[in-house]
């Protein structure tokens, strides 16, 4: 079902945990099947130099959780930005063309964690 | 790696016994029993004596059973076969929401021709209640379809009871036995129902072989039209090694039932109190009435298939009634008729056991499916109760 | 005794090859297709390898292919399920009088629905004429049902016609191609029809599978329901080793098809030729346009049943559409149809030839059929024309 | 399908034949399968004392007439229209539910031979 790099990012996920002093955290859900990500980042000069991830889901949700905090780590906010849900599934070998809907959260665990950077640096 | 089947439910290995059985009617026996000729009358034989098995095995008459291709036709059979032979008397039916999708979008597949159909609610370890089945009856009843035991939670039903209340009001009882016949007792007597569905290979037969059982003197319409195989019941050309190995299925199934569930239900019992014990699993369905070889539980904070994927990996093959999990990537509508959250039915584990199941397996099982649990956990957002604070609304069931 | 089987249009025996492809589907890949691990998906795989090859054979897509226990089913299914995914735009269907009963009796339950069927006649060979179709057409017409060739008689339909016919006013079209697929070449891009329905057992696959093509993008109402299996359009679990068989056969079947059929028309040829010459014997269905091996006659003045006896007792193996013969002691519909008086119906004998025949069976059966003619016209009354005076008024038929 | 006895009488039939000098012949015909039995009789001192049969039928339809122009050897016209269909399939050790409406003629084959005889006398 799963590709072997989905399969390799499941069985041994890359930036699990929390992150105590987090720059920005992302929470993303899926209110159908319940899929649920949290992204947290570390930002300095616009870079994000550290990524951590928590998920609840199924194999691909954890997969991608973790190939989203791979990608994302050295990237500018911009960069990190312009990564897409296809880019992250394409970047895992591709998905089960029904978990692309349902449990591809990851760039947009990613947005709302930049968005939070974002906003904190406003206040 | 060695391996270790623990989904049952899902079908069983095909018994060696009942292979041997089967195979001369993939060689020399490979006649069309309506052929009047030798070849045609062995295999006549061969469907007769089968027939009269796996009648046996349920205490019916052989005429009363009629072979069909597996579980699902035998629902689907059932439901709109007697749907139509009554909607003159009535257009109402009654189902249970613990019922398999072959009897369930059945039901919806009736409910566009015109009928009305009441679904009937379940208490928290997924019994029926004969009471809610007398509420739910009006003058337009013609059916009322409850199921033996449920595959996904084990929970074995109160038949009988349902029964005595339908039969107050002359209403038809099908049941759906595919998972309980050949793993409990089941006689048609004793339950006092009208139809019955069973699967070959639920019982260590051969996929491609069903039967419903049709009371005596009951009208049943067809679903599959054509010749007169099945008394004119069920056209088309009989599958004859499948019904041959059915046959041979029942009558071991008959033969060693008492030692079966003998055998299974200190394995379950073990499991069942072992990880009952792990923080947050609960057991699904009842403890008692259960199918002897069933153990189901959700484990909070995860998810299903998460945890099929990291079972298989260590060799261990199980199911779940998570959305994931499901191809049609909904959470099981019985979970959730149970009053399971949402979020708990994520993390809906089954494992059903067999008679190829040693107590090794078992001790295996024990010992990696609490790691498994463990690690997932370290993962999940909501092990540390942050669920509760933010977008883990689904999860947030406590004990 | 050695035994001599002239009845492939009843059922063929299974390749040999085609059961060691379906072996370890009974034994280590017991797993179910729905299951998401290692058993569950070389199950699936297996069965998608299959749904390719069965594609191959009839030059369809795989997903185009839905797969069902029989024959019967697949022509339930297609007309069911067109007609009532249908039914808002008309309820008009039209079938030919030389369908199988799975059709008929189908096409009769849909009239039980509401559905207006016209059934067109037949020419004396069998043949539908495109023209009746036309003419058969409505407004109110949703399907039109047409065999490929007739088990009864041979007779392959000018089908590539009809559907132009049918095309003309977008109606859909359905083909039974149960006799035909494997036996001579089917492509249904060719034929342009929308569903074809096979049956594996018909060309050396196993009993218990079966298999409607449906165009891409045609909407069909399932026949079965419950889960996503067959994409949702036919519920229950997959009969694996049956489906790997069928594949298996199709493969074979296709790799084969010229070669099997020079084998068996000019065998078919030697039968027809030799008893054409008998007196009062008369060849049923087209000549030219046939099966490769099928051979079928009207003998007069005597009866099928009888016929069927006094071959097997000589150790060969045939078939007759004579009432008597019939369980339903019905008359082939079919011959009736096509104009052949009911007297000399009853004399009807089919032989049908498989790719275990030789030329030595046909020497044999050349020598002791015309023995078997004589005895049996010794006994009847008919023989001597008395049957033209008093009481033989079912058989006084003259060439 | 078929018990010994009506394989036995249907392989090896007894009394094949028309009767040139008969004293009675029946006729019966199934109108749904076109079974037809012709039973010719000879007749000394109200007693039947030879029988022979024309069948166009079925294996159990050949068996009845074989059967009954056995049966009805060397009996009077009395006894021998008292044979009922149940005599003649109890005699070839039963028939088949459905032919036992569809190819038993030959009793009634017998009524109307006996019937023959009986109107030739008159005349
Ligand atoms: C032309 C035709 N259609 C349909 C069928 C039914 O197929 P099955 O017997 O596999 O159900 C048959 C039976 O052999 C057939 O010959
Ligand atoms: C309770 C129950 N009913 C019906 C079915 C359908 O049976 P089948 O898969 O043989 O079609 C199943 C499937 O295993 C089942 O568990």
């Amino acid at each position: 079902m799963y590709s072997e790099k989905v399969m390799d990012h499941f069985t041994n996920p890359r930036n699990v945990g929390d992150m105590e002093d987090a720059d920005g955290v992302g929470i993303e859900g899926n209110p159908t099947c319940g899929d649920t990500m949290k992204i947290s980042i570390k930002v300095v000069d616009n870079r994000i130099v550290d990524a951590k991830f928590k998920t609840f889901g199924c194999g691909s949700a954890i997969a991608v959780s973790s190939m989203v905090t791979e990608m994302v780590k050295g990237k500018t906010l911009e960069e990190a930005l312009a990564i897409s849900k296809e880019a992250v599934a394409d970047a895992l070998g591709g998905l089960p063309p029904q978990k692309m809907h349902c449990s591809n959260l990851g760039a947009d665990a990613l947005k709302k964690a930049i968005e939070d950077y974002k906003s904190r640096q406003k206040k | 790696m060695k391996k270790y089947y623990f989904d049952h439910v899902a079908t069983n290995p095909l018994h060696p016994d009942v292979l041997e059985a089967m195979m001369p009617y993939f060689k020399e026996e490979f006649g069309n029993p309506l052929s009047i000729y030798e070849y045609g009358s062995k295999a006549k034989n061969a469907i007769e004596e089968a027939r009269e098995k796996v009648a046996a095995l349920i205490n019916s008459k052989p005429a009363e059973i009629i072979f069909t291709a597996n579980g699902a036709e035998a629902n689907n059979f059932a439901l709109r076969g007697i749907a139509l032979a009554k909607q003159n008397e009535g257009k109402h039916i009654i189902v249970s929401r613990m019922e398999h999708h072959s009897i369930l979008n059945s039901a919806r597949f009736l409910e566009k021709s015109g009928f009305v159909v009441t679904y009937l609610p379940v208490d928290k370890k997924g019994f029926v209640s004969p009471d809610a089945v007398r509420k739910a009856i009006t003058k337009e009843t013609v059916l009322i379809s409850v199921t033996h035991g449920s595959s996904e939670v084990g929970t074995i039903e109160p038949l009988k009871e349902i029964v005595k209340v339908a039969k107050e009001k002359k209403i038809i009882v099908h049941t759906d036995a595919v998972a309980t016949t050949g793993n409990i007792p089941v006689d048609v007597k004793d339950l006092g129902v009208d139809l019955l569905s069973i699967a070959a290979h639920q019982f260590y037969g051969p996929k491609g072989a069903g039967a419903l059982y049709v009371k005596q003197g009951m009208r049943i319409v067809p679903l599959i039209y054509g010749g007169i195989q099945e008394s004119g019941r069920r056209a088309g050309t009989e599958n004859v090694p499948a019904i041959v190995g059915m046959g041979k299925a029942a009558e071991m199934a008959k033969a060693e039932l008492q030692m079966r569930m003998d055998y299974l239900k200190p394995l379950r019992d073990r499991i069942i109190n072992t990880l009952t014990e792990e923080k947050n699993v609960f057991l699904t369905g009842d403890r008692e009435n259960r199918l002897p070889g069933h153990v189901s539980f959700c484990v909070e904070f995860i998810e299903g298939e998460a945890m099929l994927l990291l079972l298989a990996a260590k060799g261990i093959f199980s199911a779940s009634g998570s959305a994931c999990s499901s191809k049609a990537l909904k959470a099981s509508p019985v979970l959730l008729a149970m009053g399971v959250p949402a979020g708990l039915a994520q993390g809906s584990i089954v494992f059903s056991l067999g008679m190829g199941n040693t107590s090794e397996d078992i001790d295996y099982l024990l010992k990696e499916f609490p790691a498994v649990i463990s690690r997932l956990r370290e993962i999940s957002p909501f092990a540390q109760g942050w669920g509760d604070k933010d977008g883990g609304e689904s999860c947030t069931v406590k004990k």
